[in-house]
């Protein structure tokens, strides 16, 4: 896996995590949540130790892994609010925040009745409301369609403009201005 | 604070260090053993009430002492591989695991093979068997969710709580047995109780314990440092040394 | 930005009770499942030893103790592992609140879907069983005290082992023998007070193993289900 | 000496036979676990060793692919094993 990364990442930074398969894409981002334990190195989250203060981390964070969190067994609005409560969120404009994804009409519907495109849009919902400055966001744009991916990249921008910043993994080329994005290598060697 | 720890915690200094300390511990044991094990089955004398069966004693006993020794070793490790994050602490529990599991097993064994005689049946629900028979589980289920995980990090930390959460419910568990043993004595007949021993049983006995120990010490020793190359196989110190071993 | 109003552990604890009680009613085969185990354990005694009702007396603790354990350890499952499939668990642990508050709702939660109902319907095995008549009010004191301990303890060896493929079994082997206290003293206070005498001495100990199991648990849980998700 | 006899000695005062399969058996458990020790840390090593093979092959197929195309793609090859430090620093 991947060694010897020293970088910094400041606030307004759009950055493409790259690497081939097995490169260690999505455990460099969960080292950087604080979901795994890096085997030598630290993360350090304005010059503290994200161990040391995980809570006042975490409150900075918003973190989507390759799961997108939804149960079956709620609606799609529950799931919602469950997750925005969970961070601190304001539930009362699901419903609203429901209709940006696309999922209007959708809101009672159970979860489990709903499609893998449509779980990963109630995960990434969230975002539209997140006041976190940091976005880790691993492959956001799986079994996302065309016009939802350029939504999200609009709001990647305007969130990088708002001085926080996104870190995230795609297969896909990014549309955006290569002066905002920001690229982390990662090269897989066998020895 | 832990400043003076620093360079055990190197895993190349501990590998040689302790590498130097087997052929000390080898010699030792294979002293104390040979000495202790003779004088125990030959020329110790036998006990008044129990006669010769009284020998299985000389081993029955070590081996729960270190059977429990051992647990408390892992615990102590395995606290000090989460508080302190000494990777190297994980890698001697995971070395001490098995080894206590078989220590269990003998004490066990022996402790039925001397129940025979002296009750008539090879198992009774005794306080320090049963509660040797669940430190044996207990060991069995750390050894297991050792062998569960592929990375041996993880493994070593998972291990390490449940290593922890055994040793808080050991005492507890020993003490609930006696208690639950005492209220349903009838069955016993005589205990496997350490009667107040004469110098002459005390010697051979010291002899055996010691002899055990040590023997623990050289195959922890041996164990350990085989975690310690399997968890840093990627380093150079580690290539070149088996580079120079296969050569 | 704004500093996002973090919720008060008494709201993040709500929550995640709220929630998990509605999933647990949503699905309800994983509370009727694991009652019916129990139901039908028991049952399966008499038929094994014999319908001579003093010796079914004479064993009745110990059966209904023992199946209590059983079924707890069949239902512990559904503590974690969805959540660890789905991906909710590391949204929780990725919340800014402390870990072992959510494990200890997760952890009532279950107790309230699995053992509560199991305090309930044991009055009614106990009298399949002739339990001694004295014993009824141990056996439900015994239960109400003990099987939130079977629920604590459980949750570790289901945080050790969420991760891996085949758990279930490893998950008896760690879990069990963790339960052998509880079993000595709850299974003793219901013979004790058969006898008519007072078993409060029991009972005690059982509850000092409640507090330090309900004090300690959620920290081991939270450790573990670290080590899970890594 | 607390036997008369060598026969005596293996009776064990009529409890011979458990005597005997307590030590007989704890011998072998003993000696059992010091082959499977040894064994352990032969198969790691040489485990270790055949890694390490592989790794040559591999770093010697990526200098001829080096040498045959002029551009030096896989820079890598060259790079030395470091102690990594995966550090990043996020404000």
């Amino acid at each position: 896996m991947f060694e010897q990364l020293n970088t910094e990442i400041q606030a307004g930074d759009i950055v493409q995590v790259e690497g081939p398969n097995g490169a260690g894409k999505t455990s460099l981002l969960r080292i950087l949540a604080g979901l795994s334990m890096p085997f030598e190195g630290k993360v350090l989250f304005k010059n503290q130790s994200i161990t040391a203060n995980r809570e006042g981390f975490h409150q900075n964070l918003l973190y989507l892994g390759h799961l997108p969190g939804v149960k079956g067994e709620m609606t799609a609005q529950e799931n919602l609010e469950f997750n925005l409560e969970l961070h601190g969120l304001n539930k009362d404009d699901a419903e609203q925040t429901l209709e940006k994804v696309n999922l209007l009409g959708f809101e009672d519907a159970l979860a489990s009745h709903l499609s893998a495109g449509q779980h990963r849009r109630i995960a990434l919902a969230k975002l539209w409301q997140s006041q976190a400055p940091i976005w880790i966001l691993d492959e956001p744009f799986t079994a996302i369609d065309k016009l939802g991916v350029k939504k999200l990249e609009q709001l990647f921008v305007e969130h990088a403009a708002k001085g926080g910043c996104v870190i995230l993994t795609t297969h896909q080329d990014l549309s955006l201005d290569p002066e905002l994005v920001k690229k982390i290598t990662l090269t897989y060697r066998f020895y | 604070m832990w400043k003076w720890l620093h360079p055990y915690a190197n895993p190349e200094v501990t590998y040689h260090f302790t590498g130097k300390l087997i052929p000390w511990f080898k010699y030792l044991s294979l002293a104390l053993l040979s000495v202790g094990l003779v004088w125990a089955l030959a020329f110790a004398p036998a006990d008044y009430q129990q006669g010769d069966s009284f020998r299985i004693f000389y081993i029955h006993v070590p081996a729960a002492s270190l059977s429990m020794g051992i647990y408390f070793g892992m615990a102590i490790a395995a606290f000090s591989s989460l508080v302190w994050q000494l990777k190297l602490a994980d890698a001697s529990a995971a070395a001490m695991a098995p080894v206590g599991a078989v220590f269990t097993a003998i004490a066990l064994f022996t402790g039925a093979a001397w129940g025979k005689p002296m009750w008539g049946t090879w198992w009774v629900w005794d306080a320090r068997l049963t509660s040797e028979l669940i430190l044996l589980f207990l060991y069995l289920g750390v050894i297991a969710l050792h062998n569960a995980f592929e990375d041996k990090n993880l493994a070593g930390k998972a291990a390490g709580i449940l290593t922890l959460v055994g040793v808080i419910n050991l005492p507890i568990i020993k003490y609930s047995v006696e208690w639950w043993n005492t209220l349903h004595q009838g069955s016993t007949v005589s205990k496997l109780g350490k009667p107040s021993m004469s110098l002459d049983m005390l010697w051979p006995f010291l002899f055996t314990f010691f002899g055990f120990a040590f023997l623990v010490a050289v195959i922890v020793c041996i164990r350990f440092r085989t975690e310690i190359l399997a968890r840093n196989s990627m380093r150079p110190w580690v290539k070149s040394l088996v580079l120079a071993e296969s050569k | 930005m704004p500093e996002q109003n973090p919720l008060s552990y008494r709201a993040a604890f709500n929550l995640i009770i709220k929630r998990d009680l509605k999933i647990a009613f949503r699905h309800s085969d994983d509370i009727v499942n694991p009652l019916l185990f129990f139901i039908i354990v028991v049952t399966l005694f008499p038929l094994g030893i014999g319908p001579e009702s003093t010796t079914l007396a004479r064993i009745a603790p110990g059966i209904i103790w023992v199946a209590a354990l059983l079924s707890t350890l069949l239902s512990l499952d559904r503590l974690f592992k969805s959540d660890h499939g789905d991906g909710s668990l590391e949204q929780m642990l990725l919340s800014p609140h402390p870990v072992f508050i959510l494990v200890l709702a997760k952890i009532i939660a279950h107790w309230l879907v699995t053992g509560l109902p199991l305090i309930f319907i044991a009055p009614l095995l106990a009298v399949l069983l002739h339990l001694n008549e004295n014993s009824y009010g141990a056996l439900m004191l015994t239960l109400a005290l003990g099987t939130p301990i079977l629920s604590l303890l459980g949750a570790i060896g289901v945080a050790l082992t969420v991760g891996i493929k085949k758990g279930g079994v490893l998950l008896s082997l760690l879990v069990l023998p963790l339960y052998i206290p509880v079993l000595i003293f709850a299974t003793s206070a219901i013979d004790t007070a058969a006898m008519n005498l007072p078993y409060s001495g029991q009972l005690a100990i059982i509850a000092a193993l409640f507090f330090g199991s309900l004090t300690l648990a959620p920290f081991a849980v939270s450790a573990a289900l670290k080590v899970s998700t890594n | 000496m607390q036997f008369d006899s060598i026969s005596a000695f293996f009776a064990m005062g009529g409890y011979g036979f458990y005597v005997w399969l307590s030590y007989g058996v704890s011998a072998l458990l003993l000696v059992l676990l010091v082959i499977n020790s040894k064994l352990r840390n032969k198969t790691i090593k040489k485990h270790i060793a055949q890694k390490q093979k592989r790794e040559q092959k591999l770093r010697q197929a990526a200098k001829q692919q080096a040498q045959d195309t002029t551009k030096n793609i896989d820079q890598s090859s060259e790079k030395t094993h470091q102690d990594s430090d995966a550090k990043e620093v996020l404000s």
